[in-house]
């Protein structure tokens, strides 16, 4: 059952992609996989989906099994650009369409998509410079080693960098079953042992909910401020409620941009021409901002801020828009 | 060969400390080892505080130490119950999953079914000891390995948790499977749980971690069934030959680290407030290693509940004070890891010195 | 109305037919001894009694009733109250042996739930008083010889309220002081009304205190002897032929000594010694509970260190600093207390028959390392053939023969391949007459090395020894070495 | 009391299987229940195979066949490993940091030290033997608890990994802490150790897979060693006085894991191409898994190399197969505990009901 008008294959139907994740779990990317799945569906599309475990290896291993299903295109859901380069090559040999998100493969065959994790971590420090000025004394929360979280902290380095009258005081973060709870107990020694601190730069939403939680346990939260990435239903909640400390996150919707992935392998598929960047772009949400449109949850949000449920990259007339 | 070599047999699973004193002199030292042995842990946690506390004077103050306490609250909970396990000659590997399906429970049931604090709770411990009775069918009964078969549990509940949300986290506003809307949400007063303090100074779950602590080591040191929980644990046969139901006594164990599970799952969905996806796997591994410490404390060199509390504000400690310090995260599992061996070499080396 | 009344019992295990329609009664107020070749199936039949092994066929009356205890706890409160043969089956490593000797009360629920460890020790210390024994209550149970394991299990038997006491083997490594006063506890016990059942391959115990004689052979019953009981009747009987006098003389010894310890001290406190033995020699060491027996033997094997003194073996002297050591000197040994010392668990690599005599020998049976081929097998064969072991098979698992027979293939192992010196830690625990016999026949015939045999019953030690040696307190007591004559009569004094 | 409680001593660790035969029925009856036993995980894994290849033919696809085989040669390497030290009675909870480190180790050793494969492999695989020793040495020099000992090496490593590069990942052009820009990159043919196949079919780590594991199961299943690395598991007082030395026994099996650990850690680095800190978190987890369903392979109920390769294997497939029936993630956890919960009542359970 194909799509009338629509190019080749897709008019008589039955193509199969194949989504092959670095991690499952979690809301961001269980949300990338719903918007992935949804938008599939709406192009009759058979989407096999991969289930990630962190484990690069088996990200590769999983890329052959696609391509012995006799998948037509795959789109890629992070990774490690090192371990993927070689098998990526081998499908592209086998003439399967690829697409990668938020991995950067560095092969001109492959479009890639992008929620732009520097322009996210800018837009939140936009914020906190609009709110607080360039001279302050500010809490970070990092671990290494996690792709988006590195990228984030580039920008971080360079804000440092550039303005001297930012004093890093204490850098601390754990990503564990209770990141939240873990990042709290730590947020807690290092709010008590630096008591200046005004501002933390939280770049992951688990984070920022750890440190509001100590701000709350410690009776700090009109004295601090936390700027934020990512969100949720949890964290728009956590964000709007009565003198929060948490007052901006920055984030793309994930579903948008499984979205807008699929897209980009359909069109691929279809023969049709495919930017090389595709960048979905991040909105700021303000804790004013949210309060002020009275938005409890992540539908609300779509549904109040236009711009972050819809985007118009890599679409074309047969596609069909509305997905949620 | 050597030391190892020479030991007297007959051997168990401890080893006598024989200690040959010849003169006064080797006596006093002989005791001196023997409470430095004893106390190695305490000495160490002695040490690390006067460090922390100069070069950091927040780290005494009265607010931070019940952080230490709130933050090693669950670990210790979690850490009794694989105690009361490791007494009975078993071992939990699912605790750190039963913990992380409890969230999952609580939130579901406050978030989709609208429950109450009063409701979800007594559920949420009743699911954690429902997981301890099928532990303990599959030990007792089918007579699989404990490892095994816990191991099995850990993979079960930890697929088991995502099902009804198919992998999503709860909080408010969930959208089911189904399509339709969650329409509850988390009690305040559950939250209390994890966030109130008596006095304003000592949180709910300090007081919840205390209780535990010395309930159980009151059953565990100072009743019969305590006796009979490690007779278990050292000869099986033995006990069931003394007229003990070692069925029941294993059951009762792998009921009590199921609850106390559940138990730590309440207190981390309180003080998150939404259910979030975990493995537990983070939670496993320090849970026993408080309890593994916990061998070490007292010298006693088996498992007990008061060495597993302390293992794990010992381990508490560390963090915060390396937290305070400002040291970059990933020392901090290194310095774990050498204070450990530094406090074991001091424990179990010492008695061995002279043998 | 008997108080027992056991009615052609049967129990099979796979191929064997460990009880075959047994039948016997016993009475209030009587001792009645259990006699039997190993294997017979003694211990099964105490199984099936106290409620650890369920029957295949037949009925057991107690009192009247029908008696088929599910679980040890049912068989005790019913009145049945039983000391197993082995004596890792009391207490745990990890519990004191206060804890061990009041196991059975924890585990009662009619008793206090709190317990305090001066109460765990003062109700210890009243049990251990009732019978007169003597032992560190705050040890760990881990940690003590066999022979106070058995003291604590005789210990909380007795101290139970019973109709029927069970006794399977109490004093196999007793010394004549301990078996003493049990028994006069025992004489006691049968006075208030006690029936007891008493399995031994001592006869000089059964001697002292039995009424009444059953001998079972093959699973069955097959002779019952009243006062005054011809025991040598009975072990005809049991063991299916005539028991020779003991022992053909003893041999001088002749030559330079194969082994010789000077001004050795085992304990700080203990006096020097000499000792010395010779080639074709058999000497045993006999001495009571505690007195270092043990603690020699372990010495010259390597595994605890000689706190002064020289050895010498075959002129070269001997400094081993394990039992690697020792064995490759040419020393080997028969550990007491089989289970800990020699036998892999059930169902684990090595608890067959053949590889539990194999374990030392491997590296000379298997040059290459490999386990290719069937030298274990066949060595296991020999062996059984040679010391008559009742088994299955040289794959079965050790844990499928009965006790004595489990003794016997821990000789066969130190057997299996020549040594100079062999020593041999309470070797004959739980061997029957018949079988004692034959081993000492088979130890005295090697004449290419010496022997040093610790036992602590001084009937076995005349029955296979050239010379005596009596410890005492860790120390070699020069009036007692010298005639057999003399010493029997000083020990059973 | 029930057939718990009726189980004949003396039992020390394991319980003897008994099985009590009256008649042929019966007895034909148990032979089929002992075949279905020993065989049930074999059974299980046809049963799956069938269902899989039914549903989906690609399943049966030499090269998915072989892309399963690659996906556990890591986990099975591990697991063979585990199974050396639970023989000797012991449990090596460093085995997945070793494997992570090693991995850091590989990559540092190329990208900052610029050496090549030949350089590499030795160096890494002697630092899995160095930790092997030093876990050896806490174990059976300072007596610590294996678990114990193993748990405060896998905190240490965990940590130590980290620090040379300040908690980042290792790949080409890393920037060290000191500023400075390494210049070395991954030797392309020590990538080869992960991606290349054997006549385009059979990769290099299903080789080394295949290698290690007939290597071991010779060594533990029909040699000396084997026999004396069981021994001392079983008993190890009996081990000594039979004259072998424990000590060296048990330094061999943890210096086996610890190397094999870190030959598992090569093959990722080789996959990978770099020097990723996240790797390696469910290791430990599935190579204990496997090791313990290798117990219920063949009915054998004790650790067994063969048994081990079998169970990793039984986990790929079903892993592989749910994956190509596009399950989503969180049944796959689910049912893997499901299907051992089965395997396990099969393999533990028949022996039981007519005892
Ligand atoms: N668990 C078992 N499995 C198989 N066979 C067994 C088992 N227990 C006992 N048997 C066999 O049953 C028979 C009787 O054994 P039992 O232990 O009752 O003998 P016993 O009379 O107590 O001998 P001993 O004097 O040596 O202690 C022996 O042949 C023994 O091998
Ligand atoms: N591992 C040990 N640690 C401390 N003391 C021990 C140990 N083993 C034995 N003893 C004690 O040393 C003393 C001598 O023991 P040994 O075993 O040598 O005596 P024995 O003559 O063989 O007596 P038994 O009849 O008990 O075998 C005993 O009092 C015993 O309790
Ligand atoms: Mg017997
Ligand atoms: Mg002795």
């Amino acid at each position: 059952d194909g799509i009338a008008g629509a190019p080749a294959p897709f008019d008589k139907g039955g193509v199969k992609l194949a989504l092959i994740s670095y991690i499952s779990a979690g809301d961001f990317f269980q949300a990338y996989q719903a918007g992935a799945e949804a938008q599939a569906k709406a192009l009759g599309i058979d989407l096999r989906v991969f289930p990630g475990r962190q484990d690069a290896s088996e990200q590769r291993e999983q890329i052959l099994q696609a391509v012995n299903l006799g998948v037509s295109g795959i789109v890629i859901d992070h990774g490690l650009p090192e371990s993927l380069t070689d098998v990526v090559q081998q499908a592209l040999d086998k003439g399967v369409k690829v697409v990668a998100f938020d991995v950067n493969l560095n092969n001109p065959k492959i479009p890639q998509v992008e929620q732009s994790d520097h322009e996210l971590a800018q837009l939140a420090l936009d914020q906190v410079v609009k709110e607080n000025g360039k001279s302050f004394s500010a809490g970070y929360v990092y671990v290494a080693g996690f792709a988006p979280l590195d990228r984030r902290n580039e920008i971080w380095d360079k804000f440092k960098a550039d303005n001297s009258g930012v004093v890093e005081k204490a850098r601390f973060g754990n990503v564990s079953d209770t990141t939240a709870a873990t990042t709290a107990d730590q947020a807690k020694a290092a709010l008590t042992a630096n008591p200046d601190i005004k501002v933390v730069f939280a770049p992951y939403d688990e984070f920022a909910r750890g440190v509001k939680l100590a701000a709350g346990d410690l009776g700090i939260a009109d004295k601090i401020k936390i700027y934020s990435a990512d969100v949720s239903t949890a964290d728009i909640q956590e964000i709007t409620e009565d003198g929060s400390p948490w007052v901006a996150t920055v984030a793309t919707n994930p579903a948008v941009v499984g979205a807008v992935s699929i897209r980009a392998a359909a069109l691929e598929v279809a023969g049709q021409t495919v930017p090389h960047q595709i960048t979905v772009k991040p909105t700021l949400l303000t804790q004013e901002s949210l309060r002020a449109a009275g938005v409890k949850t992540i539908e609300d949000l779509a549904a109040k801020v236009p711009a972050f449920n819809t985007s118009d990259a890599a679409t074309a007339s047969w596609i069909p828009q509305k997905l949620f | 060969m050597t030391t190892a070599d020479t030991e007297d047999f007959p051997v168990a699973k401890k080893q006598p400390g024989i200690l040959i004193v010849d003169d006064r002199a080797a006596r006093w030292l002989g005791g001196a080892t023997a409470i430095l042995r004893s106390g190695a842990v305490f000495v160490l946690l002695a040490v690390l505080a006067v460090i922390f506390a100069l070069a950091q004077p927040a780290f005494i103050n009265l607010n931070n130490l019940m952080s230490i306490l709130q933050a090693v609250s669950v670990v210790a909970i979690l850490g009794a119950g694989v105690t009361v396990t490791l007494a009975v000659g078993g071992f939990d590997l699912s605790i750190g999953a039963v913990a992380a399906s409890s969230v999952m429970a609580a939130s579901y049931s406050m978030i989709v079914w609208k429950l109450d604090v009063y409701e979800t709770v007594p559920l949420v411990l009743a699911f954690g000891a429902v997981v301890g009775l099928l532990n303990a069918f599959l030990i007792v009964r089918l007579r699989v390995p404990d490892l095994l078969a816990t191991l099995s549990m850990m993979f079960l509940l930890s697929g088991l948790q995502l099902i009804p949300t198919a992998g999503r986290s709860i909080s408010a506003g969930l959208s089911l499977p189904d399509g339709s809307k969650a329409t509850g949400a988390y009690d305040p007063h559950f939250l209390l749980i994890g966030r109130y303090s008596l006095f304003g100074t000592v949180p709910v779950s300090v007081v919840l971690m205390l209780l535990v602590a010395v309930a159980l080591f009151v059953l565990t040191e100072k009743t019969r069934i305590g006796r009979l929980l490690f007779a278990t644990g050292g000869n099986e046969v033995a006990t069931r030959l003394a007229g003990a139901s070692t069925v029941r006594l294993k059951t009762l164990a792998y009921v009590i680290s199921g609850t106390l599970a559940s138990l730590g799952g309440i207190i981390i969905a309180a003080r998150v407030g939404r259910g979030d996806v975990s493995s537990g796997g983070s939670l496993l591994m320090d849970a026993v290693a408080a309890s593994l410490i916990g061998y070490a404390v007292l010298g006693l060199r088996r498992p007990n509940v008061l060495g597993t509390i302390v293992g794990a504000v010992f381990v508490g400690v560390l963090l915060n004070g390396l937290t305070m310090l400002n040291a970059p995260y990933y020392t901090q599992d290194f310095v774990k890891g050498a204070v450990l061996v530094g406090a074991l070499a001091l424990t179990y080396g010492l008695g061995r010195s002279n043998a | 109305m008997p108080l027992l009344h056991v009615d052609n019992l049967s129990r099979s295990f796979e191929q064997t037919r460990a009880l075959d329609a047994a039948s016997l009664t016993v009475e209030r107020g009587e001792i009645v001894a259990l006699m039997g070749a190993n294997g017979a199936g003694k211990s099964t039949l105490v199984k099936i009694l106290s409620g650890v092994l369920s029957a295949d066929g037949g009925t057991v009356t107690l009192k009247g009733n029908p008696f088929a205890p599910g679980s040890p706890a049912e068989a005790a409160a019913a009145g049945v109250v039983t000391v197993h043969q082995s004596t890792d089956l009391v207490g745990a490593p990890g519990l004191t042996v206060a804890d061990a000797l009041l196991l059975n009360r924890f585990a009662d629920r009619g008793q206090p739930f709190f317990v305090s460890r001066r109460g765990i020790r003062r109700q210890a210390q009243a049990i251990l008083d009732a019978v007169g024994f003597e032992l560190p209550l705050d040890r760990d149970f881990g940690d003590i010889p066999a022979a106070d394991r058995q003291l604590v299990a005789i210990a909380r038997a007795l101290a139970n309220k019973a109709d029927l006491l069970i006794l399977d083997e109490p004093t196999a490594s007793l010394s004549a002081d301990e078996s003493r006063r049990l028994f006069e506890v025992l004489l006691r016990l049968r006075r208030n009304g006690l029936a007891i059942l008493y399995i031994s391959h001592r006869t000089a115990d059964l001697e002292a205190i039995a009424d009444r004689a059953l001998v079972m052979r093959g699973g069955a019953v097959v002779g019952a002897f009243a006062r005054p009981i011809d025991f040598s009747q009975a072990i005809e009987t049991m063991i299916g032929r005539k028991l020779q006098s003991a022992r053909p003389g003893a041999r001088q010894a002749q030559g330079a000594p194969i082994f010789e310890m000077r001004g050795a001290r085992l304990l700080p406190s203990s006096e020097l010694f000499d000792l010395s033995v010779h080639e074709g020699e058999v000497v045993a060491i006999t001495g009571v509970l505690g007195a270092g027996k043990s603690r020699l033997l372990s010495a010259i094997f390597g595994t605890i260190p000689l706190l002064a003194g020289t050895m010498v073996l075959d002129g070269r002297p001997h400094r081993p600093k394990s039992a690697a050591d020792a064995i490759a000197a040419g020393v080997a040994m028969a550990a007491e207390d089989r289970h800990r010392s020699s036998l892999m668990p059930p169902s684990w690599p090595g608890n067959s028959l053949a590889a539990t005599i194999s374990l030392p020998h491997l590296a000379k049976w298997y040059r290459h390392g490999f386990l290719f081929g069937d030298r274990e097998r066949r060595e296991a064969e020999r062996a059984i053939e040679r010391l008559h072991i009742k088994a299955p098979g040289p794959l079965a698992s050790i844990w499928t023969l009965s006790g004595g027979n489990q003794q016997k293939v821990v000789l066969a192992r130190w057997e299996a391949e020549p040594s100079r010196l062999l020593l041999l830690d309470e070797p004959f625990q739980g061997v029957d007459v018949g079988a004692r016999h034959d081993i000492i026949q088979a130890i005295r015939r090697r004449t290419d090395r010496a022997a040093l045999i610790a036992t602590s019953d001084p009937e076995e030690a005349i029955e296979v020894a050239d010379r005596i040696i009596v410890i005492d307190r860790h120390g070699i007591a020069d009036a007692a070495s010298g005639a057999v004559a003399s010493v029997f009569e000083e020990l059973t004094a």
